[in-house]
């Protein structure tokens, strides 16, 4: 609502709007039908006549993303997948949540190890509510629902200022979620034939020792060529905590 | 003197269509509400219970959460067309109820071509539908259209079709006069004389209000939501509105038609001017009769329901046509 | 329009295949152990040995095709299925670090998944491939073939590292 | 008619027509093109992650194209990089919907390089659990299969009967979808006091409640018969062809079943038939499910009346160490044949593990049996293949 933030403080306009406003969302929380994984199947047991989700006024699935107001990432995020998850989450209008559902959604799981998965869906879109489980049962995930509608609670449109930790520090990284993303065109086109297979990278070693390093957090990552590295300096240097834009 | 000046024309007419605007708005909330509590006790659940009494504020909190969302609309949309088809979805919807007879004399025009009227308006609805899938730009809701204006323009065939009989028996195109004529118990309404048209008109009437098993414009496991794919906040809402609100008209139109719209089942039950209770009692059963098959029918495909229309539903009205006629001049004392 | 599945006795009808095999293309290294009919062939009479499997021993059913990367060569494992209770193993060893073959998708049409799974995994090439494309991973995204040994990933979990 | 055809015909003729009507092939000369459309990786009725190019002519499909690997979680690789036991969960969530099959096969090709024997007891246990999950598997297919013709409550009525098997699955594994059950050697634990009448007591239920709450729902509706009759018809040769496993190579009438034609672990010792079913379309794997539902509960009757006492663990020592060689496990899964073929280099971890998942060879059958279909009868065909993203995606 445009017209909340012409006050540049709350009064009884706004606080009383947030009441109604704030009861209104965290009552009426539509899920984006988006089964990832393993905990897709959990999360159709939540909505499913036992743990009936319904009861919070959650259960209407909705299959377009225009129509959702939150975001349950219930799996597995590949690296492939990233992308248009991000995509679906930049689809779905606001105010939107996401819930992070099971330990790959949270850090990648029992998939941490591996060469295609996301180490987590913060690295690419925001999180509110993180609920660990492997896969969490339907009540933790009635339980995650509900946090976030205490979330939502205390949620305001307008609001004093408070001090905020700097948006970019004194190197020039952003500290914040940025959500401009380049989309690449990325088709699955014909495979260069016989002739093409020799010019694909044979050795590449794949580490993971603490943080990833920073352009792995971005989507369509390409792992860095040592040789490149070698010749471009600073270029791709990694495990940079707070990762770059 | 200050009262009747209410009743003189410009107010009169101006107060009936705001309340009936209030009407048809708060049916389409309250039609939510039923469709997820029946669906829910269809289903072994409970439904929404948490928002208020036994979950009443429900459609309240999904009101004002769709006025709070932010409304998308593509970069590639044809604007304008993507933002008028909401509402040329909606008034179709809302303004059939203007000749609708509530109860002896709550009627806001009783126009004497009030049939001709309803069929007019409601095939604006699938203009609607078609603004809505062409104004997207999307695949998903072009095929959505598609399937819309194919569907509707189809079943409003055997709709029309199907009230002639009763505009044969009745000589009359005012739905006031229908009523009038299906006084004195529930053995006069035309449903008994015209079973055939009142099955054909439920179930074009199902297809009109894109209900399961005809909502394949909509088609959610297909297309996922067809021609309302790219709609957010308030247009969704304006859509489900419409969607909502047509459901409760052609049950109306059901009702107005065949049950004999406010008569009570029998004289002894006349109630006065609160016939409107009969009316609104037919309404409520007709509408649940939707949701039970919408909560139970898996959905039909394109041909097969092109085939169902034209091929069962046609041939039927027209030899009741017939036979209606042939009735009509062989005994003529009956009718 | 139907098809007949093999009947009668299993180890007779082993024999007969291994018979068949040896017949048609020598093949020393072959035995009968168990169930299984074991075929080391080399890898340009592969697709001869999968035609006659199929088209003279009726083995129909093409379960599946394992790569092993022995750093430096591959070994490819392909199973044949008859349906009834006998296995064909055709093993063979291919050299070279991008190696090349024939593919079997003209006679084992479902092997058009398991060649590009390969040629995925390990970047092994099925020359006449219809649509030799990448199955799981992105094709301009991820230019590594995952499962190569030379493909580390970190953390390697041993016995020893437990404690 | 694929695209590029047309265009090089166009080529051909000097340039795209006018809109006269010059010679037979009216669509080309009206300069008609064909919808390209791109169906999922996120969509209602995509059984998870899968993503379809379509070229649709009108709603007619003219060429399928699934592209998978949205949920590649790299399986195989981690496999290499652990220890032989603690593969088992990673094989866990394979085929989410029916994992303990995909325990089973592992851990019988671990066996079967191990030469281990397994004692009587676990076997059966293995088989019992096996056969629970293929139940636990089947009838939400079947729900799944109706959820996507538009018929939302079948599959409420389905997850009801998952939820019970799946509190019974908590009592004995200690968890409700990812088991770590059937271990190396036997199964992790014993079943828990009074689980085999709790047990007796659900199969006999389900046996009474399939009729009503599924088949007689579901079998004579008008609708669902024709949505489904003959559709995503295939023949045998076809299915064979295509290297199909499960319920969509058996409604085609083939019959074949690993439990059967390459027997193991208990089911030597089970009376059960191998469903099959003629007609080869939609409506005949439906019935092809339920009949494989009604042959589990016989099947869980047969262990359950002779359930065999002694341990359930194989003493194979805390360290598993192979020798160097092959291992194989075949197993029937809920979508067909899941064969894991180990190679073992003699140290801790697997040099190799291969997943012959079903679903990812049952896949191959879109890209040939779409086209010509209506778009809306993707659905059902996703129906009768009822893949599982976890297990076409590794």
């Amino acid at each position: 609502m445009g017209v909340m933030q012409r006050f540049n403080e709350p009064n009884i306009i706004t606080t009383s709007t947030d009441k109604l406003f704030n009861w209104a969302r965290k009552n009426s929380l539509w899920p984006l039908q988006f089964g990832l994984a393993c905990c897709a199947i959990e999360m159709m047991s939540t909505g499913m006549a036992h743990n009936d989700l319904d009861r919070f006024g959650a259960g209407f699935f909705t299959a377009s993303p225009r129509q959702a107001d939150v975001m349950i990432v219930s799996g597995t995020v590949s690296t492939k997948m990233a992308e248009r998850m991000t995509r679906l989450y930049e689809q779905m209008p606001e105010p939107k949540w996401v819930i992070a559902m099971g330990a790959c959604a949270i850090s990648g799981g029992p998939f941490l190890d591996g060469y295609s998965v996301l180490m987590g869906a913060d690295r690419v879109i925001p999180v509110d509510v993180y609920v660990p489980g492997c896969p969490p049962r339907p009540e933790a995930l009635i339980f995650g629902i509900m946090t976030l509608q205490k979330k939502i609670e205390r949620e305001s449109q307008v609001a004093y200022e408070r001090p905020r930790p700097a948006l970019v520090d004194e190197d020039g990284n952003f500290l914040e979620y940025l959500p401009e993303r380049e989309y690449t065109n990325i088709s699955e086109g014909k495979a260069p034939r016989l002739e093409g297979i020799g010019e694909l990278k044979r050795t590449h070693v794949f580490e993971r020792r603490g943080m990833p390093p920073a352009a792995m957090t971005d989507v369509g990552w390409i792992p860095s060529d040592p040789d490149n590295t070698q010749e471009d300096g600073a270029a791709e240097e990694p495990a940079d905590p707070r990762g770059t834009a | 003197m200050s009262l009747d000046i209410l009743n003189q024309e410009p107010f009169r007419f101006l107060i009936s269509f705001g309340a009936i605007l209030f009407l048809v708005l708060n049916l389409a909330a309250v039609l939510t509400m039923a469709e997820r509590k029946v669906s829910a006790y269809i289903q072994l659940r409970y439904g929404p219970n948490r928002v208020g009494p036994r979950g009443l504020l429900q459609p309240a909190a999904d009101v004002f959460k769709l006025f709070t969302k932010e409304n998308v609309s593509p970069s590639r949309a044809d604007l304008w067309v993507f933002l008028l088809a909401p509402i040329a979805m909606f008034i179709p919807a809302a303004a059939v109820w203007l000749v609708i007879p509530f109860a002896p004399g709550a009627v806001v025009a009783d126009l004497n071509i009030a049939i001709v009227f309803f069929i007019a308006i409601t095939s604006i609805g699938a203009l609607g539908v078609i603004m809505a899938g062409y104004g997207s730009r999307s695949n998903f809701s072009l095929l959505g259209a598609l399937r819309g204006a194919a569907q509707m323009i189809s079943y409003e065939v055997p709709l029309i079709l199907s009230l002639l009989g009763i505009v044969m028996l009745t000589g009359s195109l005012s739905l006031v006069d229908v009523v009038n004529a299906q006084a004195g118990g529930f053995w006069h309404w035309y449903f008994l004389p015209q079973l055939p048209m009142f099955v054909v008109f439920y179930i074009a009437g199902l297809a009109e209000a894109r209900r399961v098993p005809f909502d394949l414009p909509e088609g959610e496991s297909e297309i996922s939501g067809g021609f309302m794919v790219e709609y957010s906040g308030m247009t969704w809402a304006l859509i489900q509105a419409s969607e909502f609100a047509s459901m409760g008209l052609i049950s109306a139109i059901h009702v107005t038609l065949f049950l004999g719209g406010w008569q009570p089942p029998i004289d002894a039950l006349d109630l006065g001017s609160f016939n409107w209770i009969w009316f609104g009692l037919k309404t409520a059963l007709i509408i649940f009769t939707f949701q039970w098959i919408r909560w139970t029918m898996p959905r039909l495909r394109m041909d097969q329901l092109m085939d169902f229309g034209w091929k069962v539903l046609v041939p039927v009205c027209l030899i009741w046509l017939f036979v209606t006629a042939g009735a009509m001049l062989l005994l003529p004392s009956v009718f | 329009m139907s098809v007949t599945l093999p009947e009668g006795d299993l180890q007779s009808r082993l024999e007969r295949y291994l018979k068949g095999f040896r017949n048609r293309h020598g093949l020393g290294e072959s035995a009968v152990e168990g169930n299984v009919v074991r075929l080391v062939v080399e890898p340009n009479i592969l697709p001869e040995v999968l035609a006659t499997a199929r088209d003279n021993l009726a083995v129909l059913h093409l379960s599946f095709i394992t790569v092993v990367d022995l750093e430096g060569s591959f070994e490819l494992t392909y199973e044949l299925l008859d349906m009834r209770g006998g296995i064909v193993r055709v093993k063979m060893r291919l050299e070279g670090e991008e190696p090349v073959i024939d593919t079997v998708t003209n006679i084992y049409p479902t092997a058009n998944f398991h060649e590009r799974e390969a040629y995925d995994m390990f970047g092994i090439a099925f020359r006449g491939h219809p649509d030799l494309r990448r199955l799981y991973m992105w094709q301009d995204h991820f230019d590594h073939h995952p499962l190569l040994k030379s493909f580390e990933i970190s953390t390697k979990r041993t016995f020893e590292g437990l404690r | 008619m694929l695209r590029e055809e047309r265009r090089a015909r166009e080529q051909n003729r000097g340039g795209r027509a006018s809109g006269r009507l010059a010679g037979p092939d009216v669509r080309d000369e009206f300069g008609l093109e064909t919808l390209e459309m791109n169906m999922g990786p996120q969509h209602p009725a995509m059984h998870g992650l899968l993503r379809l190019i379509l070229e649709l002519d009108g709603e007619t499909v003219v060429r399928c194209d699934p592209v998978m690997g949205y949920l590649h979680r790299s399986k195989e690789k981690i496999s290499e990089n652990r220890m032989y036991p603690s593969v088992v969960p990673i094989t866990d969530r394979i085929d989410y919907m029916n994992n303990i099959a995909m325990e089973y096969g592992y851990c019988m090709a671990v066996e079967d390089l191990l030469d281990a024997e397994i004692p009587p007891r676990a076997d059966a246990i293995r088989a019992l659990l096996n056969e629970l999950g293929r139940i636990m598997s089947h009838i939400p297919s079947i729900g799944f299969l109706l959820l996507e013709l538009g018929a939302f409550t079948p599959i409420l009525y389905a997850f009801r009967e998952r939820e019970r098997i799946q509190n019974m699955f908590e009592a004995i594994t200690g968890a409700r979808m990812m088991f770590h059950y059937i271990r190396i050697g036997g199964v992790k634990a014993d079943l828990p006091e009074g689980m085999p009448e709790q047990m007796w007591e659900y199969i006999e239920g389900l046996e009474k409640r399939l009729k009503p709450d599924f088949m007689d729902l579901i079998e004579g509706n008008e609708i669902f018969i024709a949505r489904t009759r003959g559709v995503g018809k295939m023949t045998q040769e076809k299915a064979i062809e295509m290297g199909l496993t499960g319920p969509p190579l058996r409604c085609t009438g083939v019959s074949y079943d690993v439990r059967r034609d390459y027997p193991y672990g208990w089911y030597k010792n089970l009376a059960f038939d191998v469903i099959t079913d003629e007609a080869g379309d939609v409506e005949a794997s439906y019935r092809v499910r339920i009949g494989e539902v009604q042959q589990s509960i016989r099947m869980i009757k047969q262990i359950l009346e002779n359930l065999p006492e002694g341990e359930v663990m194989a003493d194979l020592g805390r360290r598993i160490r192979p020798s160097e060689g092959d291992g194989f496990g075949r197993a029937e899964s809920a979508r067909g044949e899941y064969v894991v073929h180990v190679v073992s280099d003699g140290s801790d971890t697997p040099y190799r593990v291969r997943y012959r998942t079903p679903c990812t060879v049952n896949m191959q059958l879109l890209k040939e049996i779409v086209p010509g279909h209506y778009l809306p009868d993707i659905m059902p065909i996703m129906g009768l293949i009822d893949p599982v993203s976890g297990s076409w995606d590794k």
